[in-house]
């Protein structure tokens, strides 16, 4: 039986599968690994969450846009594209420049669309002349008439492209005109893998560097003492902006090293201070001493026994650095020293901060990045409770 | 546990700090019913206006330390220069402040003949014998112009004065070079005649200089003051404008009040129609039908006190403003559409309801993006790389970026010339423009420089500030420059950083606006005169001969069509070379509650808070 | 010998105490009754987790009532009162009051942020009208009573400045200072090195003499039953298995599991005949997974087909007359369908 | 002890020095002269400033001045932001709002998750346990932003509306004891919701190790009640753990908090901070770092004065 096989079939391990709501949590833990995992293997690319979908601020669940947000829609975004189109002078190509998709207007003669166009302009400045749309239902009828000529000029999506566009648009979009929905999953796989990274580095530099100080004492434990006393002086938001300050001319300044370093400075303390205490302790277990006098090479006593002996706590900071990183990337990213140049819920909720969103009543983006991460910290909490409820019973 | 650091706060009783402060903490739960009451308006209060501060506000109340708007408002309370703009007016007019009329220029356009006020005093205040304000004379003025040369004072308004006054930059340099800045040693330029009278002399005959005296940075204060707060002078204000600074909460609020010896100041009066049935000034009839002439005559300031607050975050001034606790507020653009028809630029009728007004307010805007000519790809006057600038500027759309973050507010126009001014081209548009989205043409430039599909071209280093706005327009220029192949690589960092790159000129292309500081395009041409380059303002380092020939003309010429002229042969030039892609400026809008009475913003000057006031429907 | 009064002070009958967990429902007691009788010291023995403490854990209702659940059938009868029904306010009076408790760990049964002196009054202030200088007075009598050297000072030092004997005597002088009519000693030499030990155990001979205290004496440790007790029960996984009087137990077991016990002791001056001592073999059933048999079957060496088949009730040996109750004292019980016979027994000297 | 205290003092001397020493070295990574310039400042104009900011000075001497500075309490250099207002002003003035903020959260969020999480453990494994237990992990999983978003917005601006009278500050803040409760309470509030999960988490699995203790029992058998156990015998021992983690909260009190500040309007110092960092004033940010870091040491030494005092098993050597 193999080291982690022994780990994994414990009496503690069993405890917590026993534990619903910690299997619960688990299951929940794997849907978010399984989307970070399609999202990492090109399911939602970058340029996928920055592809505008539909107008601005679309409520979710395709509920009914005001007619005002629909009038917006038709004339704000579409016209005017088809209007400049028309007037250059090159035209079929210029009217392949027309976005918005699968637009039908390259089949369409010049003057076919002129036609249509007028009669879309003239539709659009009578209803200009309404004070509001949503009270005005006179109006509405003229809308609809609107709304067809522009639709003339797109042909109706089908098939795949269809079902993307319905799940693109089914939590909304943000004041860009994007996909809540895909920035939101995409945003998963962002916080899975900070969440990861800084919490495996900062677990394994903090355990060794923690047994490393405990077991040796002396000049090790000073040293090591003084290094995350040092750093833990520096007020963390004074040490956070500087560092990310220093990348942002670098070549990793998209990326998400800099959110890494920024975290892995600091993160690492805590389960430093808990391995080095445990280490302490287990210096004086006997079977440590047994080995002591059996004149085994202190590395190996660390390695082999000591280590290993401390796998629990490391297990049970991994899942708390975890929450704190995904965290804390949230409150970084809205300072705007955070993830950069891809979304993540942070950049969402500072997004829907920053476009008056709750102000104006528009819930989804920061809803739906705020339950998106609130499910998956809950979901950490409640297993990390589990792990110490298993592992780790004093600290319930 | 006892907080012995409240004790900074003068008005905080000290006696109640003696109880633990879990007692004063559970006081002031209980207290809480009551202060609310307290909250209550109570009648015959005197004139209060509560008005916003984006930003943190203003660094220092130290005039020719102040560079920001913040600061020019937050110093137009206190200060006063020798002229200021007519307040109703529209077009700028300027008119005299401290002086008893405007200055006499001289044939040959050089020398300035000044006559000040002679009931003018500075503000009563310690720094002066007996607490009472001096009368305002010659020496003041030169004084206040000196102090603009001390580096001592860290100035930031040099430039201003730079290559203007005889004489004064060599003052300039021999006293920042000795031991003391003597402000007694003589300037060339600068000629009393009386106590009352003085000349300036300047070594060209600079159009800008007279704007140059409407700004606040060129405010007249007294030495006294500055002798007896030393350093602390800049949180100590002594001017000669209408209010006093009572209090200031840096990064959180300043209030004023009201100058009790301020000279006599009448509200303007209503000029009446022209003789021939027109309005003396545009929009005059919109300024009677809102009542702005209701106050003529009286004395200003109408109000007693301003209540300056600083928002660094735009919810809560907006929230605030809805909650009527300021008397108006910007319209954030986020917050656009909840009180605006968008396509109309309507205020809805339910903000109608409340009462509330809107106040558009285009400003003098010159939003762009920049690239760095001396940059050895993207820079360059040669036909390739005009073209490859060309067809980058081919791939933006401002009009997207208008209905996105703007919320189509904003005025797209070509060339640096912001709409109001001389020289800004008819329509926005100029014949022959690269304005975008124009992708099939910018293919053709950009294989025409030699960079088919963008091909063999590298990476665009695109620098930007920091806020996410800014951020996601960058996104959606690399988009659309995406179409044609070229890459760009988007830098967000925050001013200094920014400013930093640009003086060493390591931006290939940014991101950056410029608000005039004076109603002229000289001040927008200038940025892209070569003698400017970086370290100054011209960050472009765009140096084009025929250009700084033009510039040089134009800005020692008096308004005139030639003048015109020119200002538009230098506008094409810079939209044929493309050293920026643009431009846009914002439109403000106004939100104001129906108290607020005589609110007829602007924002290159700040002389008009003296003319607001409130009174409860 | 103190002879002991005839009428009980405790009664102890058809205790039945369940403890709800996540693996179901355990019964850690499984209808144990025995009597108490002042003055004397009842001795229960059993290996680990056979359920001694929570026995008398039962007893002063220490348990966690969250988890825990008596027998509707239960009864601890004392002054006449179902100590098992009494609220919890009566029974804080009688806690330290009538019944005292010392327990195993003196280490951790001191609160180690308080004086020692402290801690002896707390009893004191919860059960007496005294003064604090009389408390203080009772209390400095109290660690004198337990011959702790230097009394006075020790009032004002804290547990971890003491030794572990001194710990232990303080924990006595805590349980006795009320003066109780029983003390419940919960494996009090436990944690002490073999000197302290037999100090501890003659200390509390003596008080029990002083005081007529009526002593409980749960161990694990044949020999301190020996010293220590007039009577003994035997428990195994729950259940008496044995009673009977100290020397009954040691000279004439009756139980396999008493004479397994026993054997697994080492014995003086037997050192050089015997390699090995013989221990037990096999464990302890959990509780999860009862037998439906006499539970000690698995690891008894005279197992029989009855013996997996069903309960071996409580029986006098001689008489095989059911006693149900381990009250005799006179007349022992054992559960066991072959119960060792008297001249198998008779070769083992204590 | 005294000589405990001066020892500690002495074996932080390093830790303090490299605090210092780094903060200064990753600052100096940025150039913050062009910042400070007006507009159209020329490269004399940037060598004076660079002069008279003092940034032309070796490094060495740069690191003394500002010891020196630290070790004599002089804090009388000039922000480079806000001219005419020296650093210790900058200070003095900012400290005591982010301390009126957060010295009645972290009391009010003690003493409720005390509280709070003296019933949980009590309670353990009932109904009402895992209900606040829950409650505790599920407001642990909400952002602090969110938080500050929404509490602004239905505390301030629709409570107002609905009550038809102000009854929290949206924004902004006025000193004095008088204003506190309308300006302060809200931001404290949520301050409170947001650190109590967390504190009540932790104060109960103190809490619960305290009642799995030997010595419960003991002071049960002796017949102590419920509350005597609880906050006589418990509490004390509880109070070291809590006293720990206070006490490694106090420095943190001065920094303030920055989205609440920034939010609500309060000029505290983690808003002079982060705008002191985002405009380059050095003086201001490497000062600060120095006071906050001798705020930290110094707390590190009195929990362990205080362990000594709450714990009699510790001594000081």
């Amino acid at each position: 039986m193999s080291m982690t096989d022994r780990f994994f079939k414990t009496r503690e391990f069993r405890k917590l599968f026993r534990n619903k709501s910690a299997v619960i949590a688990m299951l929940v833990i794997a849907a978010y690994l399984f989307t970070a995992l399609f999202v990492m293997c090109g399911g939602i690319t970058r340029e996928t969450c920055d592809t505008v979908v539909g107008q601005n601020k679309m409520p979710g669940f395709f509920i009914q846009q005001t007619p005002e947000q629909r009038y917006e829609n038709a004339t704000s975004k579409f016209l005017p594209m088809v209007q400049r189109a028309l007037s250059r002078a090159d035209q079929t190509a210029a009217l392949a420049d027309v976005r918005l998709g699968q637009e039908r207007v390259v089949n369409k003669s010049a003057a076919q669309l002129q036609a249509i166009i007028d009669r879309a302009i003239e539709l659009k400045n009578e209803l200009n002349q309404s004070e509001d749309l949503d009270a005005d239902s006179a109006r509405l009828p003229q809308l609809k008439a609107l709304e067809d000529q522009v639709a003339m000029l797109k042909a109706p999506l089908t098939g795949w492209s269809r079902l993307m566009q319905n799940a693109s648009l089914v939590l909304g979009t943000d004041a860009q005109g994007r996909s809540i929905f895909l920035r939101g999953l995409y945003s998963i796989k962002i916080a899975i893998q900070i969440g990861l990274v800084t919490a495996a580095f900062c677990v394994l530099l903090g355990a060794l560097l923690g047994a490393a100080a405990g077991y040796f004492g002396g000049w090790v434990d000073h040293g090591i003492v003084w290094v995350y006393t040092t750093f833990s002086s520096i007020p963390n938001l004074v040490l956070l902006v500087v560092l990310s300050y220093a990348f942002t001319d670098s070549e990793v300044k998209d990326t998400l090293l800099p959110v890494y370093i920024a975290f892995g400075a600091t993160f690492w303390i805590g389960t430093c201070r808990v391995i080095r205490g445990e280490t302490l302790k287990l210096k004086r277990m006997e079977y440590i001493q047994a080995a002591q006098t059996a004149g085994f090479s202190p590395f190996y006593i660390l390695v082999r026994h000591v280590i290993p002996n401390t796998a629990h706590l490391m297990l049970i900071n991994f899942s708390l650095l975890l929450i704190g990183a995904i965290k804390s990337e949230v409150i970084l990213s809205f300072l705007g020293f955070g993830v950069k140049g891809q979304p993540s819920w942070g950049i969402m909720i500072r997004d829907a901060g920053n476009n008056g969103d709750v102000v104006s009543g528009f819930f989804w983006e920061i809803g739906t990045a705020t339950a998106l991460m609130f499910a998956l910290v809950l979901a950490f909490n409640i297993l990390s409770d589990a792990l110490q409820d298993a592992f780790d019973p004093k600290h319930v | 546990m006892k907080l012995d650091c409240w004790r900074t706060e003068p008005h905080v009783p000290l006696r109640c700090l003696r109880h633990s402060f879990l007692q004063t903490f559970l006081i002031c739960l209980l207290l809480v019913p009551g202060l609310l009451e307290c909250k209550q308006v109570m009648a015959d209060q005197p004139i209060v206006l509560r008005l916003p501060m984006p930003t943190a506000g203003p660094n220092s109340l130290d005039p020719v330390r102040g560079s920001s708007q913040y600061d020019n408002i937050a110093c137009g309370y206190v200060y006063e220069s020798l002229l200021e703009y007519e307040y109703l007016k529209r077009p700028f007019e300027l008119k005299p402040c401290l002086l008893e009329s405007m200055p006499e220029v001289s044939e040959d356009g050089k020398t300035f003949r000044f006559k000040l006020r002679e009931d003018i005093y500075f503000h009563d205040d310690p720094c002066f014998p007996d607490g009472k304000g001096r009368r305002l004379v010659t020496d003041d003025v030169f004084y206040s112009l000196k102090r603009m040369a001390d580096n001592g004072n860290q100035p930031k308004a040099w430039w201003l004065m730079k290559d203007t006054i005889v004489g004064f930059d060599d003052y300039r340099e021999q006293q920042n070079a000795a031991e003391d800045f003597d402000y007694d040693a003589p300037v060339e330029g600068m000629v009393k005649i009386s106590d009352y009278e003085f000349e300036i002399v300047l070594a060209q005959p600079f159009y800008r200089f007279i704007y140059t005296l409407a700004m606040f940075q060129t405010a007249v204060l007294p030495h006294e003051a500055v002798d007896y707060y030393k350093e602390k002078f800049s949180k100590h204000p002594v001017g000669t404008g209408p209010f006093l600074m009572q209090r200031w909460d840096f990064g959180a609020k300043l209030v004023f009040v009201r100058n009790p010896s301020y000279r006599t100041m009448l509200y303007p009066a209503d000029p009446g129609l022209n003789k021939d049935g027109s309005a003396p000034y545009t929009g005059y009839k919109e300024d009677v039908e809102l009542g702005f002439y209701k106050d003529a005559g009286k004395r200003l300031p109408l109000a007693d006190k301003v209540i300056l607050t600083m928002f660094a975050e735009n919810q809560p001034m907006w929230l605030k403003f809805l909650n009527r606790e300021l008397d108006y507020s910007r319209v954030p653009a986020e917050n656009f559409p909840q009180a605006f028809i968008k396509r109309r630029q309507k205020l809805r009728q339910s903000f109608k309801d409340m009462g509330i007004r809107a106040v558009p307010l285009p400003l003098l805007d010159f939003i762009y993006n920049g690239f760095n000519m001396e940059d050895p790809v993207f820079g360059g006057y040669d036909d390739k790389s005009k073209w490859l600038r060309q067809a980058i500027s081919l791939t933006y759309d401002l009009e997207e970026i208008n209905q996105a973050h703007y919320q189509g507010i904003n005025l797209i126009y070509d060339g640096p010339i912001p709409n109001g001014m001389d020289g800004h081209p008819e329509g926005h548009q100029v014949a022959n423009n690269y304005r975008g989205p124009n992708i099939p043409r910018a293919k053709k430039l950009l294989a025409k420089a030699g960079y088919p599909d963008g091909k063999g071209l590298p990476e665009l280093v695109f620098y930007t500030s920091r806020q996410p706005a800014s951020v996601e327009m960058a996104m959606m220029s690399k988009r659309n420059m995406a179409k044609i192949g070229v890459k760009m690589d988007v830098r967000s960092v925050d001013f200094a950083t920014l400013s930093e790159n640009l003086r060493k000129k390591t931006c290939p292309f940014f991101g950056l606006a410029w608000g005039s500081d004076y109603p002229d395009a000289e001040n927008n041409l200038q940025l892209f005169y070569g003698p400017f380059k970086s370290p100054m303002s011209n960050n472009f380092n765009y140096d084009r001969a025929e250009y700084n020939e033009l510039y040089e003309k134009v800005r020692v010429m008096q308004p005139s069509p030639e003048r015109s002229a020119m200002y538009a042969k230098m506008r094409d030039m810079i939209i044929e070379d493309v050293p920026v892609i643009g431009a846009m400026a914002r439109t403000r809008f106004y939100l104001i509650h129906s108290r607020l009475k005589n609110f007829k913003p602007e924002e290159t000057f700040s002389n008009w808070p003296k003319y607001l006031t409130v009174q409860e429907p | 010998m103190h002879m002991p009064e005839d009428r009980p002070i405790l009664k102890v009958r058809n205790l039945r105490t369940r403890f709800k967990t996540d693996r179901g429902i355990v019964t850690a007691v499984d209808g144990v009754s025995f009597d108490l009788y002042p003055g004397e010291t009842l001795g229960i023995v059993g290996e680990s987790g056979c359920g001694k403490s929570v026995t008398n854990k039962s007893i002063i209702r220490l348990l966690p009532e969250r988890v825990t659940q008596y027998d509707p059938d239960s009864n601890i009868s004392y002054h006449g009162q179902n100590l098992l029904e009494l609220s919890e306010r009566q029974m804080r009076s009688i806690r330290g009051n009538d019944i005292g408790m010392i327990f195993q760990e003196p280490m951790t049964a001191l609160n180690p942020v308080f004086t020692v002196g402290w801690q002896i009054e707390e009893a004191l202030k919860y059960h007496s009208k005294l003064s604090s200088s009389r408390r203080r007075d009772k209390a400095i009598e109290m660690l004198r009573l337990v011959e702790m050297p230097n009394p006075v000072k020790r009032m004002d030092e804290y547990p971890h400045q003491l030794s572990g004997g001194m710990r232990q005597r303080v924990v006595i002088a805590m349980a006795l200072c009320c003066s109780p009519e029983i003390l419940i000693a919960d494996e009090p030499t436990t944690a002490l090195d073999v000197t302290i030990q037999s100090q501890i155990l003659r200390l509390m001979d003596d008080l029990k003499k002083k005081t007529g205290t009526a002593i409980i004496l749960i161990t694990h440790d044949l020999g301190v039953v020996a010293q220590a007790c007039d009577r003994v029960i035997v428990m195994y996984a729950g259940q008496v298995v044995e009673t009977g009087g100290v020397r009954d137990i040691f000279h004439r077991p009756r139980h396999p599991y008493t004479r397994a016990l026993l054997d697994s002791m080492p014995k003086p001056g037997a050192a050089g005949h015997q390699k090995r001592l013989p221990a037990i073999e096999g464990m302890v059933p959990s509780l999860f997974d009862l037998p439906v048999g006499c539970r000690f079957a698995d690891r008894c060496q005279r197992r029989q087909p009855a013996c997996e088949a069903a309960l071996p009730e409580l029986v006098d040996p001689e008489t095989k007359s059911v006693t149900r109750l381990a009250t005799g004292r006179t007349t022992p019980s054992v559960r066991c369908f072959y119960p060792l016979e008297l001249r198998q027994t008779k070769e083992r000297q204590v | 002890m005294f000589a405990y205290i001066i020892r500690k003092l002495v074996y932080n001397i390093p830790v303090y020095l490299a605090i210092v020493l780094l903060v200064m070295i990753l600052l100096r990574q940025r150039d913050p002269v062009a910042g400070l310039l007006g507009k159209n400042a020329d490269a004399k104009d940037y060598a004076a400033k660079k002069q008279e900011l003092g940034l032309n000075r070796p490094f060495l001497i740069q690191y003394g001045d500002l010891l020196r500075s630290i070790f004599t309490f002089q804090f009388d250099e000039e922000s480079w932001t806000q001219p005419g207002v020296t650093v210790g002003e900058k200070l003095v003035e900012a400290v005591p709002r982010s301390l009126a903020l957060t010295v009645p959260a972290l009391v009010l969020t003690s003493l409720i998750s005390i509280v709070v999480a003296m019933i949980s453990a009590f309670n353990r494994g009932r109904f009402l346990d895992k209900l606040l237990v829950f409650l505790a992990v599920l407001g642990m999983s909400i952002s602090f932003l969110v938080y500050i978003i929404f509490g602004q917005y239905f505390g301030a601006y629709q409570l107002s509306q609905w009550l038809g009278r102000p009854v929290f500050s949206i924004h902004g803040y006025e000193p004095g004891l008088v204003n506190w409760a309308y300006y302060m309470l809200l931001p404290v509030l949520i301050s409170v919701i947001v650190s109590m999960g967390y504190d009540t988490r932790f104060y109960r699995a103190v809490m619960v190790e305290e009642t799995q203790r030997d010595y419960i029992t003991t002071a049960r058998a002796k017949g102590a009640t419920r509350g005597k156990v609880m906050f006589v015998h418990m509490l004390r021992n509880a109070m070291i753990p809590i006293i720990t983690r206070i006490m490694i909260t106090l420095p943190f009190l001065v920094t303030g908090s920055i989205l609440l500040e920034q939010f609500f309007g309060i000029p505290g110092m983690g808003y002079v901070l982060l705008s002191a960092i985002r405009n380059n004033d050095f003086p201001v940010v490497e000062t600060f770092t120095a006071v906050f870091a001798g705020l930290f040491i110094l707390s590190i030494i009195a929990t362990d004065i205080l362990y000594a005092l709450f714990d009699p098993r510790v001594r000081l050597q």
